[in-house]
């Protein structure tokens, strides 16, 4: 019989720490697949954010170095402008990249260094306790807006792919999800290439995920996916948003 | 004198509910008391505990590493918390989950199929009150009549329709040994 | 007195501050502080009063730059890394003059380290981790009512002279429940009117908030200002607890969690028939110098014992100055001293 | 329809149901008892059914499953 | 005989510490004179940045806080929340506003707050001695680009306008310039209108002024104004980049 | 003996970093230390190496984070305030034990203060403003000379500890000029090899940079690492200058540009026939505790020459132990003490 | 013609000349001589060819500059 | 020995490079030496000033506070500096654009019209080194001829043609006193 599916080699066999149906597992297998199929597992680095996947250098089988909250596209400018053979990747929440850390992303997509991006959208802080992120939608009830997100009161959710389009160095920016083989598959072509664009010299380049955080949600990981389908996917529609091999 | 208590299980089990109880009750008789969850990365999955202590005098250290009481409400509970016991402590254990007998010989033990009187009561949710009560009991460190009391502290504001399922839970526990 | 509550730390930390009168919380969530973040986002706004969860820690403490400038009760709440990320808004809160109340929940480090309690952000409370010469009056409560109190004195004594006070707690005393009775507050009485806060020039030259003091002898006048306000503070405010110390040999010395395990300690020695005793700095800035030199002049040996690898260290040997020997016991990253472990490195000692 | 073969680590699966929901055959279905980690497991009820189209494996976020197909 | 122009009442009758021709004294003047229209110095709270306006409450009539470098937008958060009734501005420069305040500023205008910003970009770091700021053209000699500013080094110029457009919360974004009488008057119009949004709690506003700085540029003022119309203004084209009451 | 140069103490800084070998430098504007940025804006592009102008001083000291972790010679410096807001990030350096180097080129304080000279940031290097327990080498040079030769000998002992190291200068050192000879830098001799660095994993397992340590005792035992290194820092390490120690009566405690002070005042006074002498350290961490210890035997008094309001006194005291009085005599914001104004303040002494 | 005038504070001034290129009527140009700050300040050389305008006004970075205007 | 010395002007009159070639010259000659500028925000217009120090020994105090010597090239230095001057200090006022006296009687003065001899070698910029030529005559601080060597380290590249033009000023300067 022939293999249909098999883990990928990029990734470790360790048991992540991450929740029943949480789609941060979703992520990095696709990663994880991508880097197989682009045959880079041996010179790329990735960068852990603080987050859920704080830990994600115990599943992956590639170097990877910590970040301070909010500071991977630092980290990776380091890393990447020391060595630009290697293929460096960031891999970010929404608390990670579009709160704390948003001046660096916002600079790093500007300046247009050639860093992969992988941008874990699940409209909540889940690695703390399910706080309204930057991303969390109008109404939603977090651990910090227990009468629902107040647009008056607590600001309005933040669309990064769009706000990252506007910069002048981002290549690529796409918003998939992972809810459904159909999903997974298209989702799976963005990373790979934003990975393909560092290769060829492109610049920026990141893909949002649009993800479940079954736990903090309060939802099992069914009724997350339609949680997520029903009010984040309307908001932040899915697509490719910039893409300067397209734009050209 | 000093209790140290460890109420241990799975996150859905209520345990931290458990805890807090038996953390109200204790100050609602006057008692010095210190309740302390196990917080952090390992929670997710694994095992949700809590430490109490309860004293007549300052506490001096409120996380449990000795625990002389215990309810284990599952298996990976059992297997982290009973080395830690102190010497001669009684242990209670959900033999409706945990699949294994207590090993130590020195331990006090209590088993009691927790989940299964609990579903007698129309729900497993309320195994966790089994548990206390039939604690309550056994050790006489609280009375059953301040448990009983205290529930209406410890369940929302939402949930206070529960205080009399609850406290029937603990007296079936109480009960029970 | 009020009602007896069971709360957790961090809850009580909200809690107070509401009751205290402050007017703006603003914060960003970070173990082990989280519910105190949590608890502000829901009772501030039933308040009435302002919440906001900022971008980071740079826009919180800026943001109580604000609201302090502004003339209102105002305060942060975070944990280790989220505070050292505070460090440059710290400093000019005190370069500005403006009161304001910060809270450590302090985790293990250096770094990202766990959330576990420790102690090992002394220095940068004490020391001031930020640029310039400046203090925080800093609390070191070791249980849920100090820190419900603390609080409330926090808010009173940053009025008071005009700086701001940092109440510094760990993720133990953060996330465990205890009673508590909330004290009443002193409101305002006794305090000097904020007569220079940016509230519109209405009827009066405009105000000016700033640390800016560039040219001329500006900032060197102002630093002086700053010492001599420094300095009241250290006569007036010295807060400690002893214990058994009077005909102490040896006498233990420490704060916040690490003093609980002491308290045990004395205890149970005495019980033992040795004499030892404890001191317990209750701020940890101004720290209570000629307390230990006092004490130095009686006591054989001094430990003492901090979650952290020697901090407060420094100024033990500062007070006692030479007059008896210190030792130390500590472990960073997630240690917390047991009581048996204390009482064995004093028998030590003896 | 060709053949497939799916084949679960239950020590892996954490009883996610994504899938379950994904079959496109229903072969998968929660078990009764539990992993040594405490969750009902994702097992083929109905391996016959199996085509092999790997969807199941392409949902699973802790990589329990894998799929083999009759060439 | 009438007046036509005299000093407006909300500034100082202070010498403002900047260069000959400098630009950031006529936005002063423009803010001023706003003020004094709209009657509200006695309730504007004005925040100065860090940069050559360091000392802007040296020449405002009215309330004024400092704020740390790129943090005026949490400052007058702080400020304008817990005084609702009174106008909070922010004056920044490009290196506080685009490059270390950028999380804040994208912040402050995604929440929508009601808060007005004034905007000087004049393509440098002034205040520090003239080093390259994120808004520095390519090729532009500055004391960082020492060889000019070379993209595939020092990165793109970043067009903090038109990225803030994309922000749900920005109600008007607007870039003016100063360098002849009738763009000076339609700067005015600008900045008034981001006030006017404030007084009719319409959300964040913010003006972008496309500015000289001849010290730092190395050109007499007059020089100064020509290199601005040659080389900033096509890459930073003037106009309303959004306006919720225009687009509804 | 290489050429003389008359250079900047800023430049200075800069080319010895070309010279020790730095690969990448991030920096971001400040006064009074520009002149070293718009260095190696030039000099790192015409050797071929990284430079950045980065966002902000935390992206700054987070991209030496990922220089670093590269294995590579990396730098970052900045002035006052930014050191403040590079606090978290120099921590995680300390944590993930990352060789790197932190100048900074200190300035008044607090706050936004002002651009003069000033040695206010003491505490701040010494003690770790960031969280948790870490220290940083801490080189306290008087003179563009040794500006250089520090810089040199920063990155050296920060890959043989594997710590981050930091030059301490202040504005003064760093806007003058004076003659300076590059020494030649003992490349990486007797260094170990930097085989836990991220250079892709090929042919080996891979490499994971970190401070975070998530569960069980990893944080304790890491920390117990730390504790470890910096004794042997401390045991090796030491740095200090005597002058006129042997018979002084009174020993002065200076480092940095207060110290020029003091050897005029020295020269002064002893030329004066009285006996004053100057302890001047090399390295404020480790700090030299003995050599103080050994002076308090034969000296009557002592006083710390600072350029704040007194926080090398803390240090000094628990050197001296109490065996002879410690004096302090400083001012912050922009006091520079002049030899009269040193010498005025000894003659109180006798 | 509106007849204009044109007053200007010559210690205010800092000689930028952003009045004097504006000024559609070549009214302003530099003094010879330097005011106490050493600046070369700007002055009316052309006084009564003044218009009122005000466009000098609106140029200087230093509110220099008052104008008048006859009714 | 040790001299202190303050060179005071605008910002467009050369005054910084006149204080580096000063310390240029004295490093060459084998002192010791130190050159610092004014900075700061008060640079904007003002006067921008810097001090030199040269000495035998160690410099203690690279910041002129009291300066022995002084080359005064507007006003508002004149202003700033001459009470500041230590007694019977030397004083070089640069009278092309100073307008007023020197008042103290204590202080040993050289007025000299650098602009005007300028002018004469054809532009006013080289009025720095008339003054500094001068300068070097009256004090004998440092040799005329080290003066002129240093000049190319001063001048950036593409000034080198301009060493032999200033080398003349400083000529002129040295012949004028
Ligand atoms: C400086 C700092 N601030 C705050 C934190 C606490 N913290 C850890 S993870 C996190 C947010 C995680 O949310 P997100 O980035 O959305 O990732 P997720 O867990 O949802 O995948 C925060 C605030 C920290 N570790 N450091
Ligand atoms: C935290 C911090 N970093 C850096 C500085 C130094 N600094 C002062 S102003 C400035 C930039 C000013 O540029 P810009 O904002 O464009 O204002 P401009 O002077 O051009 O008006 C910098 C980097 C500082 N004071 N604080
Ligand atoms: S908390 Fe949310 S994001 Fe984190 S692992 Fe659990 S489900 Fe995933
Ligand atoms: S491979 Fe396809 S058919 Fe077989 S179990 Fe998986 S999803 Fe069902
Ligand atoms: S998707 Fe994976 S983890 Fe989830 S139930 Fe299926 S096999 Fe188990
Ligand atoms: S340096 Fe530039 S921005 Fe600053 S005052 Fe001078 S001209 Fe204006
Ligand atoms: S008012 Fe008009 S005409 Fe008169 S001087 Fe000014 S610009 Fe010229
Ligand atoms: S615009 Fe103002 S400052 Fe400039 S020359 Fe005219 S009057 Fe003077
Ligand atoms: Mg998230
Ligand atoms: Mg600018």
């Amino acid at each position: 019989m022939k293999t249909v599916y098999k883990k990928p080699e990029s990734m470790t066999s360790a048991t992540t720490i991450y929740c029943p149906g949480c789609h941060h597992g979703i992520a990095h297998r696709l990663v994880a697949e991508v880097i197989d199929e682009l045959g880079i597992a041996d010179r790329t680095i990735g960068i852990a954010p603080v987050g859920c996947a704080a830990l994600a250098y115990d599943y992956f089988n590639v170097d990877f170095s910590e970040a301070a909250h909010g500071r991977a596209p630092a980290v990776a400018t380091g890393l990447k402008l020391t060595q630009p053979d290697k293929i460096v990747f960031t891999y970010q929440g929404d608390g990670d990249l579009a709160s704390i850390g948003a001046a660096e992303i916002l600079h790093l997509a500007n300046r247009g260094f050639n860093i992969t991006t992988i941008f874990i959208n699940n409209a909540i802080y889940g690695m703390t306790g399910g706080q309204m992120a930057p991303t969390s939608l109008e109404g939603q009830k977090t651990a910090t807006t227990p009468f629902g997100r107040d647009l008056k009161i607590h600001g309005n959710p933040m669309k990064v792919s769009e706000i990252l389009t506007q910069t002048a160095g981002a290549a690529y920016i796409a918003r998939g999800a992972v809810y459904d083989p159909k999903h997974v598959m298209e989702t799976k072509k963005m990373v790979k290439k934003a990975f393909q664009n560092q290769m060829d010299g492109k610049g920026f380049s990141m893909v949002e995920i649009l993800s479940t955080c079954p736990t903090n949600w309060g939802l099992s990981p069914l009724d997350a996916v339609e949680w997520l389908k029903d009010n984040m996917e309307p908001f932040y529609p899915l697509g490719v948003k910039k893409d300067i091999d397209q734009d050209q | 004198m000093e209790h140290k208590i460890i109420l241990a299980g799975f996150g859905g089990q209520g345990i931290m509910v458990m805890g807090r109880l038996l953390a109200y009750a204790a100050m609602h008789e006057g008692k010095n008391v210190s309740w302390i969850p196990s917080y952090g990365v390992e929670q997710r999955g694994g095992t949700a505990n809590c430490s109490v202590v309860i004293s007549d005098e300052i506490i001096a250290a409120p996380i449990v590493a000795e625990p002389a009481y215990s309810i284990i409400m599952n298996r990976p509970s059992l297997d982290k918390f009973e080395p830690k016991m102190a010497p001669k402590g009684v242990i209670l254990v959900n033999t409706s989950i945990v699949d294994r007998d207590v090993e130590r010989k020195d331990l006090d033990v209590v088993n009691l199929a927790c989940n299964d009187e609990a579903l007698e009561l129309g729900d497993i949710r309320y195994a966790n009150m089994i548990a206390l009560g039939a604690f309550c009991k056994k050790t006489g460190i609280i009375k059953l009549e301040t448990l009983k009391k205290s529930l209406k502290n410890v369940l929302s504001a939402r949930r206070q329709n529960l205080v009399e399922i609850n406290q029937k839970a603990l007296e079936k526990g109480y009960q029970l040994v | 007195m009020g009602e007896k509550f069971l709360m957790k730390g961090n809850e009580a930390l909200g809690e107070a501050a509401i009751i205290a009168g402050c007017e703006a919380y603003f914060g960003y969530p970070i173990t082990p502080q989280n519910e105190l973040t949590a608890y502000m986002s829901k009772r501030m706004l039933e308040e009435g009063r302002v919440f906001v969860q900022s971008e980071s820690e740079l826009a919180a403490v800026n943001m109580v730059f604000g609201a302090a400038g502004a003339g209102k009760r105002t305060m942060t709440s975070s944990s280790s890394p989220g505070v050292s990320l505070k460090q440059e808004g710290i400093s000019y809160l005190a370069g500005a003059r403006l009161p304001a109340v910060i809270v450590n929940v302090m985790r293990g480090g250096p770094g990202l380290g766990n959330i576990s309690p420790a102690q090992g952000d002394y220095y940068q409370a004490t020391r001031g981790g930020g640029n310039g010469d400046y203090r925080l009056i800093v609390f070191a409560p070791n249980s849920v009512q100090e820190m419900a109190d603390d609080v409330i004195d926090a808010f009173y004594l940053a009025d008071k002279y005009r700086m701001p006070s940092m109440v510094m707690a760990d993720g133990m005393l953060g996330q465990m429940m205890e009673p508590v009775v909330f004290k009443e507050p002193k409101g305002n009485k006794g305090l000097p009117p904020k007569d220079w806060a940016l509230t519109g020039a209405k009827g009066r030259p405009r105000n000016i908030v700033r640390s800016l003091m560039l040219g001329g002898t500006g900032l060197y006048e102002h630093n002086e200002v700053l010492r001599k306000i420094y300095a009241e503070v250290e006569a007036n405010e010295i807060r400690y607890e002893e214990l058994e110390t009077a005909d102490a040999d040896v006498t233990l010395v420490a704060y916040g969690s690490a003093s609980r395990a002491c308290i045990g300690a004395v205890r149970h020695l005495r019980a033992a028939g040795k004499k030892v005793g404890l001191i317990r700095p209750r701020l940890v800035w101004p720290y209570p110098y000629k307390v230990l030199e006092k004490q130095a002049e009686k006591s054989k040996k001094f430990l003492v014992v901090e979650m952290n690898l020697g901090q407060m260290l420094d100024d033990v040997r500062i007070g006692v100055a030479g007059k008896a020997p210190v030792e130390f016991y500590g472990y960073a990253g997630g240690w917390i001293p047991t009581v048996k472990e204390v009482v064995d490195r004093v028998n030590q000692m003896f | 329809m060709p053949k497939g073969k799916v084949v679960i680590d239950k020590e892996k699966c954490k009883g996610c149901e994504l899938c379950i929901a994904t079959c496109p055959k229903k072969v998968l279905g929660l078990s009764e008892d539990f992993n040594t980690k405490g969750y009902r497991y994702s097992t083929p009820l109905h391996p016959e059914e199996c085509i092999g189209c790997g969807f199941c494996a392409m949902m699973c976020p802790d990589v329990a499953i894998e799929v083999y197909r009759e060439d």
